[in-house]
């Protein structure tokens, strides 16, 4: 997508999740294993905002905060102390409902994946779950996901306080409006179109007649990216820090 | 009391076949010499629980055929990518899986521990998981105060438990630090396997300093030195996960045929060399 | 963040009239000076719940009028004695009284700690507890599964929660040590007031031997350094507890009129001394 | 009682209560918060079997193995690991009940005591529960409790792997039938007698034709109380250990 942008496709997912974080009611952002761009968006948006929000990586060390074991995150997040989580998904549909644990018909998948981790809590009591998924392919965005590990939305009886409010991917951004139950476009990246969106999209969005650009990465946070928080990322992600934002561990 | 016993394979003995055997998560304490060492006495028909992750633990039990079920949130090789025998074995209809997520694995443990046959856990509701278990049972707000409908999750004991620590003292105290899920399986275990870096004469008990991250003799049956015991994996503060030998196994493991070579080299030529 | 205040007083400020305040057991890391300044600035009307036996904190509080009600599992000066002004108080009606059981109060307040409405506890049944307490729900096993009867306790949030520690560093972590019911109150209560001997500046996070003992400053909403702060009670490790004081308490505050002068020498005139 | 024995109250009832702690089947004692008499008899059976059962007392600091803070003690004797506890009361009554709470009509009391403490949970999870109340008098040996903090008995759809199995007091050892519902006299304090025992309980009890002596203390545990198992007492219980066992802490 960068093409001969000077950043990265990484640097552009960074950038772009980090517009999302940073509202004012964000206190805490909570990132799962494994996931180098949210952690980065987040340790980006605690440095532009002075210390603010809290950012706990789960398996950082300087960055995790949790001493309680391994169900510290999903106790905190119960307790309402976490505003912002990522999902993911090997497939995602048009409710937002995400399935990580296999393809085929379960239980006899045809591919199998790890599983549903947290995803099953974390998505209803986290008020603003970012889904992550770079590939935008109708592989992954499917009419109906095999297998619910989370589902997008909840019966009126089902306490629900968090859920679904963006998807992210190479393509675009979309919000997600759990009262009518879809997605919206809310903007493309740069050098892609709607048209290649709906394409690679299995299920009906809500296109406004007017879709934005997403915005390229400022060079101030470009700048921090690649010194003081690209420091911070490779604390927890040298590999990635190494490769996606040539910073040394 | 404690025993402590004098070699890996004394404490590999004491895991039954059919055993529901509960395994730390990727990033805690895992007792890789001592799978090993399960692998090598050729342990059948286990039941594994993953606590609540699994990784190259139960990657190599599952693909090594000592398993017979997997109750787990996910099993994963993390960076390194899908964790394959564990892949295979369920798409080829050799192992059952019987699907949950995080906090749900905690809270059965919770249950154990607290002596009650549930708990409830928010959430859930609607994710195929709920559908799929029908020991989980999904009931309208018990106290009748309008809070909506909740699982009920049922408590899970495991026969035995297994984990890997930096040290332990000879009144049986085991170090566990910040990684408390450890205490849970502990108190929820009927039997916990210990390996420890190395094995001190003054209690952990002695100052609250040490207290603060001991987990009680109380709830370990039998503890074996084991030095290096978490490698390849990483012992926070001790030693760094061997990330080329995981890539290693992450692409050996993809093949049946490279899975029984990694095997032979480093669980039985590999050991048999070491102990000689 | 947490905040880092000046003074005791600061703090004191922080807990409202009719707040819902838990309170540590006497032997784990009471904010006496915390209780004395709540004391001065003349807190009405407290909700307290003591996790689970209250001692002189709560009875000091009982006789000083800040209190309406008591939920705890007992209040008791120990080897002292009966709490007089507890006990007082409830016969003459001038406190209502919620009574408990140890595990209940852990369990409600893990309840919340979960974000569960209620959790499950066993026993209790047929203890004239449970009929006093129509806020806790008899139920047959909700499994369905012949595990008969069982007590469902609903949750308890505090609205402030009240510690006093050793240590604790700038970023607001706070070293608990194996005191691990103080990390249960932080995880549950809306608002965590934090006393400390002294805050360091190196991180107790920075090594998992410190880690182990510490609470995250996550759940530390504003803290103050007092030194001797648990005295007349001990801290583990750092002082003793100050026997001859703890029976002067015990012997004075039998009447009102004694209480009164306890008060007035170690409240109210003995700390606007120690404060010049 | 001891007269111009030997030994003292304290001494007797310890070296009491030990014989009762002392089967096979005991791995574990756990002690509550004041409670030295208890504390110390199980102090020297854990001295006489040579490490086994293991004691806990909870406000010790050599003898606490606690580490899971409050809450642990209950959850370890849910778990079943607690194979002995002690219990006293305010009143008791025939069928076993404990009162802690207070006496008169509850809410109003007229004289308000402590309260339940972990009885209403202890008493049905630790198998061998030893009542101990060494004040023998009709005030305390009540025909109905005031206030049940713990019932003695429970119904069948009560899950109840535990309860009262002795009383210990100043005249007798008394053992509890859950069966029959009701206590037995098994033997009484030298120098005491049966009507005494009969004369000073507000209930009913089983009292065989023949009722035996309970045992004078052995002199290899006097010796052991008041040497090495007395400084042990004495890192808990300074005062006791002092004034009961001449031990210095």
């Amino acid at each position: 997508m960068s093409g001969d942008a000077d950043y990265s496709d990484a640097e552009f997912l960074i950038t772009t999740v980090a517009r999302l974080i940073e509202t004012p009611d964000v206190r805490h952002v909570a990132v799962g294993a494994a996931s180098p761009i949210p952690g980065a968006a987040a340790l980006l948006v605690r440095k532009l905002k002075g210390g603010t929000p809290r950012v706990s990586l789960i398996h950082g060390k300087a960055t995790n905060p949790f001493t309680d074991g391994g169900r510290e995150i999903f106790d905190c997040a119960g307790q309402g102390r976490v505003d912002v989580f990522f999902l993911g998904g090997v497939q995602i549909d048009g409710e937002a409902n995400i399935n990580l644990v296999g393809t085929g018909d379960y239980p006899k998948v045809d591919k199998r994946f790890p599983g549903s981790f947290g995803s099953a809590y974390m998505y209803f009591v986290v008020p603003k779950v970012i889904l992550f998924r770079p590939e935008h392919t109708r592989r992954v965005f499917v009419p109906k996901v095999d297998f619910v590990s989370a589902p997008g939305l909840s019966a009126p009886d089902v306490r629900r306080p968090g859920g679904p409010k963006y998807l992210v991917t190479e393509l675009c951004v979309m919000s997600f409006d759990a009262g009518r139950g879809r997605f919206r476009l809310e903007s493309v990246t740069p050098g892609r179109t709607v048209e290649e969106v709906r394409d690679n999209t299995g299920f009906e969005i809500e296109i406004p007649d007017r879709v934005a650009k997403t915005l390229a990465p400022e060079p101030e946070r470009l700048a921090l990216l690649r010194s003081s928080v690209g420091r911070e990322i490779a604390d927890v992600y040298p590999g990635f820090a190494r490769d996606m934002l040539g910073v040394a561990a | 009391m404690t025993e402590i016993l004098g070699s890996l394979d004394d404490l590999a003995a004491r895991v039954p076949d059919g055993a529901l055997l509960a395994l730390p998560p990727e990033y805690s304490f895992v007792p890789m010499a001592l799978i090993r060492a399960l692998i090598r006495r050729g342990a059948k028909d286990l039941h594994i629980l993953t606590v609540p992750i699994g990784g190259m633990a139960a990657d190599m039990l599952i693909g090594a055929g000592c398993v017979k079920r997997v109750e787990c949130a996910a099993v994963t090789l993390g960076e390194v990518g899908l964790a394959p025998r564990f892949s295979a074995a369920v798409e080829q209809g050799r192992v059952e899986v019987i699907d949950s997520t995080c906090p749900a694995v905690h809270t059965a443990l919770q249950a154990t521990e607290k002596g009650v046959p549930f708990m409830p856990l928010g959430g859930l509701i609607g994710s195929d998981i709920v559908k799929q278990r029908n020991d989980w049972k999904v009931v309208d707000d018990p106290l009748g105060r309008g809070n909506g409908k909740i699982v009920l999750i049922p408590a899970i004991q495991p026969d035995v438990a297994v984990i890997h620590s930096p040290l332990a003292d000879r009144d049986g105290n085991v170090w566990i630090g910040r990684r408390r899920e450890l205490a849970t399986i502990a108190h929820a275990a009927r039997t916990l396997l210990v390996t420890v870096e190395r094995v001190q004469n003054e209690s952990l008990l002695a100052s609250e300093a040490t207290a603060a991250g001991a987990l009680p003799g109380l709830y370990v049956s039998a503890l074996a030195e084991a030095p290096m015991g978490a490698k390849p994996l990483g012992l926070v503060e001790h030693y760094e996960p061997d990330h080329d030998e995981l890539a290693c196994y992450g692409r050996e493991a993809r093949s049946e045929q490279g899975f029984r070579a990694y095997l032979e080299r480093t669980v039985f030529a590999g050991t048999r060399a070491a102990a000689e």
